[in-house]
């Protein structure tokens, strides 16, 4: 077949080759323009291209995107961005020794989600996707929690029935995480429409990576939420990689997926997924387009996956090792760091004592979640919960399934 | 009680519903202004306005998916698929996501969406407006399944269906829309008027998921159906002379398994159709279920009269549909065997 | 629910109501630029917004876009409109009269399909919507064989498997129409990418209605189709509505449908569909693209759906009566026998003969398909043919079932 | 012949037939560099090049459209669904359109697709990783589908599937590709190395879709089943100490009825097993096909055996999991009933 005349895209670099980011079009901090959030969409466009970022090379929170947060606020979100990355190491360890079956970190990624979360409401709606914990703990779940749901034990909020990782919290307004790639987009939508058909102020925020944009629902997403101008945000997490397959492999040769947003008729923000300070504040501005009924806003934060895609992956074999030491946007952990830093409010001392806190929070966590069980020991669940919740109410079938799968289980116990 | 047609009947429950639940909302291709193809939704928007009765984009995957977050938010949305051949671009929102929400979440969130569509032929609608997809959504754990035969079933039904707090398919035999149909198209059309299940409550009432109904008493033989194929059935069963009793099963999912094998113990003879073809179809779970429950009551094979195991071609539509000569030879031999 | 904040878009005008086509951005005849088919994309934006078009209104070709046809070319082309238009009026009457169940009138829509055709060559492979017609006339189908399928007769190229009007035919290639809408969008583009495979030099063109956009197949095509960089030629058939519901409702209302090719990072053109050289000259712009390796392009054609949507359909209860006489693009049959008359190439003379030569043939041919049967009378197919193509060779099981039908049919008959 | 697992064998199923046809192209999501997540294709983009081994966009509806389309401009690929639980968002251009373009167009058009996807538990994989869900596919006319249940097999039906000009649905029990497993987790994995049917011809060679196999003769019982549940069936028949024959249908569509059947009126008594949900799970065809056809010769009712009505949970995979106890007491109970 040397005659194809296909275009198959690449990546820049696979194992063995130097990595090569000079694909991502990086602009200087400070120099994009923050137009009205309500401006039309000609005017907004630009947004699509640049790239919004706010922290300069020094560490400095610079131009019109800067949020003017509280040194207060910034220590908040860089303890639950902490908290995330100790929680994403502890439990990849965990599966590395087998007390639980599958995890997948957001290392490199937690101000995707830590700063969106704090520039939105308590009250605001949630769809994440799988590498979002770090809304989970920036929304106050406990640690804990998360770790049950990982151990499917006794106080696993999914009842034993999801994969680890698939949180959710009715509590928290975080919707249930799906195996399904892209499918909570368009829902997130459908709830964003219901709040706007009740009159109802809460919005709705959503996540997908950038390889999930390929599905159809995200196509359904944009279309519905543009037409109805639901208030909804809806985040494109571009880090780059979909397990082995690159970026250009959804489309993101040739423009960005924020550009995406102006072809259905909605502004395309890019933004440095890295900058925390930056993060919050373009989905402050969605929020305010959503809180004033313009619509809704697609925003593409570009990032790094720096760890594995999930434990049953090994990126060795697919990108260059230490491919994550090239990218050009740094570590969000490290920004926000050395940004309060530079603001005099954050010093080495309380950088240890803090990263010490944030792991004995998880080591005591972890602790405390196995009391409550893990997949092979300690106290069990009953498998009768098995049958519940197919149905709000078991039906004579299931009910008589469960009867044999006790006597099954019975016979098996007398062995 | 009004004399109504299926589709006013289907209306009425709608309108019933949207008086009484603000949350309930419905959305679909060419339902608002127009109200549907089929007109189900007639005169809806007028009277609940726009924001209730929405007008969707042809997009089936999407209009579930917004619908499913809807009912996260305290919805319950009722959506219309203009028809069921054109379900399937939905089926992953469908099967991955709204039959299996309230099981993933621990009972945390659950999504009480309810889908209506068209379904069944009789209508020269060719390959694409023709099928039956009913065993494609019995199969899978979290959905129940539902296909009335008559405007009053069908009003009860749907006011079940929409009050339910789990996700309901509601196929609608569209060649019943507009009066009985019993299997021959040479026949002159009939009402409802002319039948008793044509005769609707206008307010509130509700026919209960799960229940079968006994639409024709009998001890020798037992027949067991759903939609079109009830009047095809019980016309079959007029005509063969046969002491047979017809079972409507009104639900597919959750399936009334006790009225089926109180009868066919009672009769030892079985025929079970529907117009869906019939490879893996559902009358092969109603089959087997007879087999495992009222094995040693049966005095002849349980048989099956369905569709051929082909698409619905455009011209063949009177010999691919399962008529009262299928059925009627599928009586003959279940009461000759021995 | 007075609350309600959500935004329902809205057809400029209900029954009743004066029709308004202000929305319809119409760009002066000549004045949109012609760019390299091989240009930058950012060079190619402005496509998206503006409108190609070629006949001013004195009936002239002017501008960049002039793809300068020969007059004979351009009778060519009337007569394939033409006689498309008299095929439809025949068919749509001959439902009305009950001979045929069903039929789709493309009338006001003929240069969209005609003028593509000419601009593509035969060995080009099309995958049509159901209301393309033109492409199968100019393509030089038998008139008599389309309505052998329409009477679902003995002569029915589908064996009286398909509703009327979802023709196909191998040498013509045209591939066969599925009720499904947007079904064949991504399948198009996989025939292209097939084609790049193999090294060939065909390409390929598929069509879609403006309220089909909504569906996912048409997001797999523009993402599949951009990211190989296949030789296809993605067109929108913008004719306003989608049975009752207006474009707004596919996501027409804040950008034209040609603004999401940009979004996915290929060109997007508007162009005026009733202008029979201006559909011309974008498809020969595209072909050339596609021929040249430079990948998809799609062309939205704003046109106007004259005709109800179906025999099933009466548009009066949806939108005003008369709303195609306010059409600011006029008619593509009217404007192009204008332009010919504008070149002394026509006379009334002329256009009178070929109307009738239109109606003679088509007269003709359904005379001719009559006498191969209908679905009530004259021969019939064999009902054993419904068990054949299933798969490729009958299984046990369908000739076993085909057996049982025979027998069902040889007891009817003795009643 | 060599030792291969399934894995390697589905490998060389495709590389013996990229050599011998340049149609051939295999497409999916991390099919190309990688080699796949469960190393299917490991090494044939570097062997045939990137324009016939296609990385493909996560969106499984276009691979499937786009293998459509290039099946009519005269390759054959093998498209690669990730999971068989990620096949949903490919169903409408599976049902709608690759089952049906032969039959639509009069014959004139095919579309020789091949759609290989894992299925099946015992991965630990969760709701989303474990589904079988072959009834979704049997059901729609024009479709064949296959599940193999060992490397020698699973090359030849690969083999023969690429070869068929129609379309094929290749499910590949996902916890076999590495040993066949009995359904006891517990013990320790073993290999293929040992197992007679790990022996593979290198070469081409083809099992014809539509042929089952006897894969233990027995004259008292017949056990009907294929993919993992043949293996922990012929353990528990084993166990029980019957004389049962087990039957690896191997092809859900074609069916071969004939060998079920023969099988069937020899020993009167049948157990039918699949990890699939029950209810109107592929078991439920299997049974009403041998009620219809053996009815006479049946001694007692034939049991299904299946996976539960709900979905695949994540920590009690074997108490949903078909296991040899379930299959023992269904045993039992087909023995013991008269
Ligand atoms: C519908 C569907 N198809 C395929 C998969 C398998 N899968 C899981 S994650 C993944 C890659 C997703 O990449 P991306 O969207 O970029 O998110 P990231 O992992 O980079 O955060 C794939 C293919 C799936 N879970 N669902
Ligand atoms: C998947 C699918 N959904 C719904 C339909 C029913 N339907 C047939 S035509 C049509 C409107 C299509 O409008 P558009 O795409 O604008 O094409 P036009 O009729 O205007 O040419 C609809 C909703 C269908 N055929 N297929
Ligand atoms: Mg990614
Ligand atoms: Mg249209």
């Amino acid at each position: 077949m040397m005659r194809s005349r296909l275009h198959v895209p690449r990546p820049p670099a696979r194992p063995g080759e130097k990595p090569d980011f000079s694909y991502v079009a990086v602009s200087p901090a400070g120099t994009a323009a923050r137009p009205d959030p309500n401006a039309p969409l000609n005017e907004t466009e630009f947004l699509s291209r640049e790239m919004v970022r706010v922290l300069d090379d020094n560490h400095r929170a610079v131009g019109p995107w800067n949020p003017h947060l509280a040194a207060a606020d910034l220590e908040l979100g860089l303890r639950h961005m902490m908290l995330t990355r100790a929680f994403d190491d502890r439990m990849h360890r965990a599966q590395r020794g087998g007390k639980i079956t599958f995890y997948m970190k957001s290392t490199g990624e937690e101000a995707v989600s830590v700063a969106a979360n704090m520039a939105l409401k308590p009250s605001d709606m949630m769809f994440p996707a799988y590498r979002n914990q770090g809304l989970h703990i920036s929304r106050g779940l406990k640690i804990v929690d998360l770790m049950c749901q990982l151990l499917s034990n006794t106080r696993d909020m999914c009842k034993g029935r999801q994969l680890p990782v698939m949180y959710h919290s009715v509590e928290s307004n975080l919707f249930s995480i799906s195996g399904n790639l892209a499918t909570q987009f368009p829902q997130a939508v459908g709830w964003a429409m219901a709040s706007a058909i009740k009159g109802e102020d809460r919005i709705c925020a959503t996540w997908l990576g950038d390889g999930s944009t390929a599905e159809a629902d995200f196509h359904y997403a944009l279309l519905f939420a543009q037409i109805y101008k639901a208030p909804v945000i809806l985040n494109v997490v571009n880090n780059q990689w979909a397990i082995s397959t690159f970026q250009t492999f959804a489309g993101g040769e040739g423009r960005s997926f924020a550009s995406r947003g102006p072809g259905y008729g909605m502004p395309g923000i890019r933004v440095d997924g890295n900058d925390f300070l930056a993060v919050y504040a373009v989905t402050q501005w969605a929020a305010e387009r959503a809180r004033t009924g313009a619509g809704p806003t697609l925003i593409e934060l570009v990032t790094y996956r720096a760890a594995p895609h999930s434990t049953s992956d090994d990126p060795s074999r697919y990108r260059p090792k230490d491919e994550e030491k090239s990218w050009p946007l740094g570590d969000p952990v490290a920004r926000l760091q050395a940004h309060l830093r530079s603001l005099g409010a954050w010093s080495d001392e309380q950088e240890k004592a803090l990263a010490q806190e944030c792991e004995e929070h998880v080591n005591q966590a972890w602790k405390e979640a196995n009391t409550y069980g893990t997949l092979t020991d300690g106290p069990q669940l009953d498998p009768a919960i098995m049958f519940q919740d197919v149905f709000k109410e078991e039906t004579p079938s299931l009910a008589r399934q469960r009867m044999q799968l006790a006597q099954e289980l019975k016979e098996r116990a007398q062995k | 009680m009004t004399q109504m047609n299926m589709i006013q009947a289907l209306n009425s429950a709608m309108d019933v519903m949207m008086a009484r639940d603000p949350g309930v909302v419905l959305m679909g291709e060419d339902v608002g202004y127009f109200g549907g193809v089929f007109r189900a939704t007639e005169g809806l928007q007028r009277k609940y306005g726009e924001h209730r009765v929405l007008d969707s984009p042809i997009a089936e995957g999407g209009i579930v998916a917004t619908a499913i977050g809807m009912s996260i938010n305290g919805l319950r949305p009722v959506a219309e698929i203009q028809f069921a051949d054109y379900i399937y671009p939905a089926y992953d929102q469908i099967v991955s996501e709204l039959a299996r929400i309230r099981y993933r979440s621990g009972g945390d969130f659950c999504a009480p969406v309810t889908i209506r569509t068209p379904c069944g032929g009789g209508i020269r609608g060719g390959q694409t407006h023709s099928q039956s997809p009913e065993a494609l959504f019995a199969h899978v754990s979290g959905l129940k399944v539902v296909m009335p035969s008559n405007p009053y079933d069908a009003k009860g039904l749907l006011i079940a269906s929409i009050e339910e707090d789990d996700p309901v398919i509601f196929l609608e035999p569209k060649r019943l829309y507009n009066g009985p149909f019993d299997g021959d198209p040479n026949k002159p059309a009939v009402g409802w008027n002319s039948h008793a299940r044509g005769d609707v409550p206008e307010g509130h009432y509700r026919v209960e998921l799960g229940v079968a109904d006994i639409v024709r008493p009998g001890s020798k033989l037992t027949i067991i159906t759903y939609g079109t194929m009830v009047h095809v059935c019980l016309a079959a069963a007029e005509k063969a002379g046969v002491d047979a009793e017809v079972i409507d099963l009104r639900s597919i999912v959750p399936l009334d398994v006790e009225t089926i094998v109180n009868s066919v113990k009672k009769t030892g003879r079985c025929i079970v159709a529907h117009e869906a073809t019939r490879f893996a179809g559902f009358g092969a779970e109603v089959l087997s279920t007879i087999q495992e429950e009222c094995f040693w009551h049966l005095e002849a094979p349980v048989l099956r009269v369905a569709g051929w195991d082909t698409p619905y071609p455009h011209a063949f539509e009177w010999e691919y549909f399962p008529g009262q000569a299928r059925v009627i030879a599928a009586i003959k031999a279940t009461m000759e065997a021995s």
